[in-house]
């Protein structure tokens, strides 16, 4: 299976992702902002970090760099796409997620390993998962404040959109949100980190089972297990 | 006349003895630019004019050390072809007028001066010492430098894996901002903050030039209750987002063949750095300051060559490279401009306008300042507190128990770390809440310890050993965590040193430090000096902040603090 | 045309602004007790050039929508006037 | 008696603001080439009692100074009038 990660300015956990995916057994491939295409690519992440400073609003600025246009066409037609963190952000403002993510309610940035509850096992990001499933995941983010309104959260409810939630709201989150899919359960965007989670020796090794998802819920899709 | 000049100089920070030599070295009198250039590189933050002679007692050689003082950091040898580099330095100053930027700037600051190595940084970590918090204010910085390190490193995604916090009035009006960086680098790639070649290009890159920070000259004295929009220093302000983009810029170039040196702009911008990589290839610079890309209107000469803008970095590169080193920085959306070439005139030559506006010989401005030696006395102090303190017989260890671990200065530190983000690079094995920080390196086995202590009861009350302890802390941490130490850096925050007592203090404890180093074999590979932290009611403890680094050659056997399970033994060793 | 303007934008009703919420809370801290209702919004200026304006305005509405401001929680609101 | 108050923070002249050049970077790549000079500041609304208009003015200057914006980098003003 090939990731490709978009390398936005201002992203850091590219590397990270690429060292996850590459840690799994699987191929890589760096997408640069500017461009505007990519190919052969079967699961797209965005990044971590601070996309243009994250200045304006988190993900407010990176919506309009040039490859976002062509992302935005491949989660249309049902491509794998997972939004980490600022990836999540990103997501959010360029409206292939609802809501949208704000201050952390104390303003302080929280950088933690943090339980999360599985709640949703319908999607390929949570392929090899238990409903009900702890994950112990790191967290790094001043901006994970899940915020959508009252009708709108009914709609995520109603349509199972909600994939991970905190057992212990460390940001504020509506509903303890840590995790959410678009309808068609294509899209993805989650705060905690993933592919931070791959290693024992880094603290923790959760982050694998999702990743590891993915990776089965294709192979098998593609008959290529 | 006589006195005009004499209210020159002073202003610009210099003394009758300082002018003297500067009129022999020029043979003739400097004028305002020139005068106010050699003040900042002549000031105590930059010439070291009060202490070089005591850091020649630092051991500063071995068989791990690949580089020493004098450049932008230190480098250690990893084996395997790694380059550790790695320096610790103070932000005090600015941190207490402005917490937030202060801070920030502090790390932007000690980040650039890895990565002009050439090296990746790959770990943080910081040393902070305030009032008690039970004075407002004192909570107040901490809030602020803690979010400013945070906001910074974060966005650079640098984990930040360790540091130390103390709280104590001493530091009331002088609160210690210090931050250490560490990367890593191929041994064959390390750059050098050097200029030489005659005809190589000069290019300052990276952020536009402002009227940031210019402190020296005549700004220094002006009153800053004058509410004089336009004379004002005005404080510099960090931009994360910048010097990541400057990061990465940079990363690119370290295989470029074309590059000869590079340095960071810090302290007295544009002519610190210029004048340094000029001295250190024994050469001369004719710098054209209108092709420097600014970013207010009608900047003076003085103003380009004094801003303490940030975000930029100043390189030397062979003309057949400029064209591809400019294609780098414009991938990363960055301005690269050629502002000057490397002579042979061993002179500092600065054009404005079509005007020559300066012109310094190198070796002077960079090395000719006149080193002091001040006066020693031994504090009396010393000898009183030096006696036993009756320790009470009747307590109730609970209570006391409680009452420790609810001082300020044992509690937990999470408040502060969780705020850093310490896991980004995948790399951490000891994060911050246990006995040191480690990060391995990728592609080996291997991991690197790092940890900041400092004590400063030990060397306030008995400098000499109690240098030696603050070194024997770093050195114990380390071994606990599994790693071999390696060397250290070090940040001298003192005060004024033209005190006698305080600087006998301080002439001790550099004694202690380079005494425990030499024993313990842990070379000194760079470091900092802080001096004047005094204020009108308060001066701070000596606190010399040592940084010290060692390594592992199997990060799956790192020690952490955690007692690990049920009915394990525990011992206690040493005497 | 030279135009100036100023774009204002802030927290829909409803939605909880955490910094509000800790500069209210800052202020009470402060002894303030007779402040009340503190909201805090963005404020844009910029100067755009443009032969009508209609035009103008139809740029910056648009450049509200799409940047300044996320409909989601924020609403936005400008003035237009004409530089002298 | 009732006021209401609204307090504009803003950069000093000179100083960097990163945020602006940011977003004037986002506004030039979008294709607006006819936008300028932008700058953000911060737009405090809130509402305030006391016994005088004097009284309630020292109350915001202080607040403003404290608490609202950072002297040292930041410039601030504000306006006051009586809630009807
Ligand atoms: N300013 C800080 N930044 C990051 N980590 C810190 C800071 N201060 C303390 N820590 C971390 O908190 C832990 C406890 O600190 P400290 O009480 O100084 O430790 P010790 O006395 O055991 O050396 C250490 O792991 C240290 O790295």
């Amino acid at each position: 299976m090939k990731f490709g990660v978009v390398l936005f300015p201002g992203s850091n956990c590219d590397k990270d992702a690429e060292y996850a995916v590459n840690f799994l057994g699987q191929s890589c491939e760096m997408l640069w902002h500017k461009e505007k295409n990519f190919k052969g690519i079967d699961c797209i992440i965005l990044p971590g970090g601070f996309s243009y400073g994250d200045y304006l609003r988190a993900g407010a600025i990176a919506r309009f760099a040039p490859i976002m246009e062509r992302v935005v066409e491949f989660a249309q037609k049902g491509g794998l796409v997972m939004g980490i963190c600022n990836g999540f952000q990103i997501l959010t403002e360029v409206g292939l997620l609802p809501g949208v993510l704000i201050r952390n309610k104390n303003l302080r940035f929280v950088c933690d390993i943090v339980p999360i509850r599985v709640e949703n096992t319908e999607v390929p990001y949570t392929y090899n998962l238990k409903k009900g499933d702890i994950l112990k995941l790191p967290i790094a983010h001043g901006e994970g404040n899940y915020y959508i309104d009252n009708k709108g959260l009914e709609e995520l409810k109603k349509n199972n959109q909600i994939v991970f939630s905190y057992l212990d709201n460390p940001n504020g989150s509506v509903e303890n949100i840590a995790g959410i899919v678009n309808i068609k359960g294509n899209v993805l965007g989650m705060m905690p980190h993933p592919e931070r989670g791959v290693e024992k020796v880094l603290g923790s090794e959760d982050g694998m089972k999702i990743l590891k998802s993915v990776i089965n819920w294709w192979g098998e899709k593609n008959g290529k297990l | 006349m006589a006195n005009s000049r004499e209210e020159s100089y002073k202003l610009a920070g210099l003394t009758e003895e300082e002018y003297q030599k500067i009129l022999a070295d020029l043979k003739r009198e400097p004028n305002p630019l020139e005068l106010s250039m050699y003040g900042v590189l002549w000031s105590e933050h930059c010439s070291y004019k009060h202490t070089k002679k005591l850091l020649k007692y630092f051991p500063t050689e071995g068989e791990k050390v690949l580089q020493g003082p004098g450049e932008n950091a230190g480098v250690l040898d990893g084996g395997d072809d790694i380059g550790i580099v790695f320096k610790i330095e103070s932000h005090n100053h600015p941190s207490a007028v402005e917490p937030y930027q202060g801070a920030a700037t502090g790390v932007g600051g000690i980040v650039r001066d890895i990565f002009s190595m050439g090296a990746r940084p790959v770990a943080l970590l910081n040393s902070l010492r305030f009032g008690s918090l039970n004075k407002q204010r004192n909570r107040y910085l901490l809030t602020g430098v803690v979010k400013g390190i945070g906001d910074y490193g974060n966005c650079l995604g640098i984990p930040d894996v360790g540091g130390e916090v103390y709280f104590h009035s001493c530091y009331d009006e002088n609160p210690l901002v210090n931050a250490m960086c560490l990367g890593l680098v191929s041994v064959d790639k390390i750059k050098k903050g050097i200029a030489q070649g005659i005809g190589n290009v000069v290019m300052l890159v990276g952020a536009a030039t402002g009227r940031d920070g210019i402190k020296g000259a005549s700004f220094a004295s002006a009153n800053l209750e004058e509410d004089n929009e336009n004379k004002r220093p005005s404080v510099q302000v960090g931009d994360p987002f910048m010097e990541k983009l400057l990061l990465e810029a940079c990363m690119e170039l370290v295989d470029n063949p074309y590059v000869v040196g590079v340095q960071d702009l810090g302290a007295a911008g544009l002519t610190s750095s210029a004048c340094e990589m000029a001295a250190r290839g024994k050469s001369g610079l004719e710098l054209n300051l209108d092709k420097v890309h600014v970013r207010e209107e009608n900047m003076s000469a003085m103003e380009i060559m004094l801003s303490e803008s940030q975000e930029r970095m100043l390189y030397v590169v062979k003309p057949q490279g400029v064209e591809e080193v400019k294609k780098v920085f414009a991938k990363w959306d960055l301005q690269a401009s050629e502002i000057g070439k490397v002579t042979d005139s061993g002179k500092i030559e600065i054009y404005y306008k079509g005007k020559l506006e300066g012109s310094i010989p190198t070796e002077s401005i960079v090395d000719g300042v006149p080193l002091r030696d001040p006066l020693r006395k031994k504090p009396a102090y010393i000898e009183e507190k030096a006696k036993d303190i009756p320790i009470k017989e009747k307590v109730n260890y609970n209570d006391v128990l409680k009452t420790l671990i609810a001082d300020e200065n044992i509690c937990s530190r999470k408040w502060i770390y969780s705020q850093y983000d310490y896991m980004v690079g995948n790399n951490t094995i000891l994060r911050p809440g246990d006995t040191v920080g480690a990060v391995r390196i990728q592609g080996t086995t291997k991991a690197i310890g790092m940890t900041v202590d400092c004590n400063p009861l030990y060397p306030y009350l008995e400098p000499y050993h109690g240098g030696m302890m603050v070194v024997l802390e770093s050195y114990r941490n380390l071994v606990a965590g599994g790693f071999k130490p390696l060397g250290i850096t070090n940040c001298l925050n003192y005060p004024n040193p033209e005190d006698p007592e305080n600087y006998y203090v301080l002439e001790q404890s550099i004694k202690g430090i380079a005494k425990a180093c030499q024993e313990l074999n842990t070379p000194v590979t760079g470091g900092n000096v802080s001096l004047y932290n005094q204020g009108v009611n308060t001066k701070i403890y000596p606190t010399p902040v040592i940084g010290m680094v060692g390594l592992i050659e199997d990060y799956h056997r790192c020690v952490t603090t955690a007692f690990k399970g049920e009915g394990e033994l525990v011992y206690l060793v040493g005497e | 045309m030279k135009y100036n303007v100023e774009v204002i934008v802030s927290f829909k009703k409803g939605v909880l602004d955490p910094q509000s919420a800790a500069v209210s809370g800052a202020i009470a801290s402060l002894g303030y007790d007779n402040i009340v209702n503190l909201t805090i919004s963005k404020k844009f200026n910029f100067q755009i050039s443009g032969s009508t304006r209609d035009i103008v305005e139809e740029q910056v509405d648009n450049l509200c929508r799409k940047l300044l401001a996320n409909p989601v929680i924020e609403n936005y609101h400008y003035s237009i006037w004409e530089e002298k």
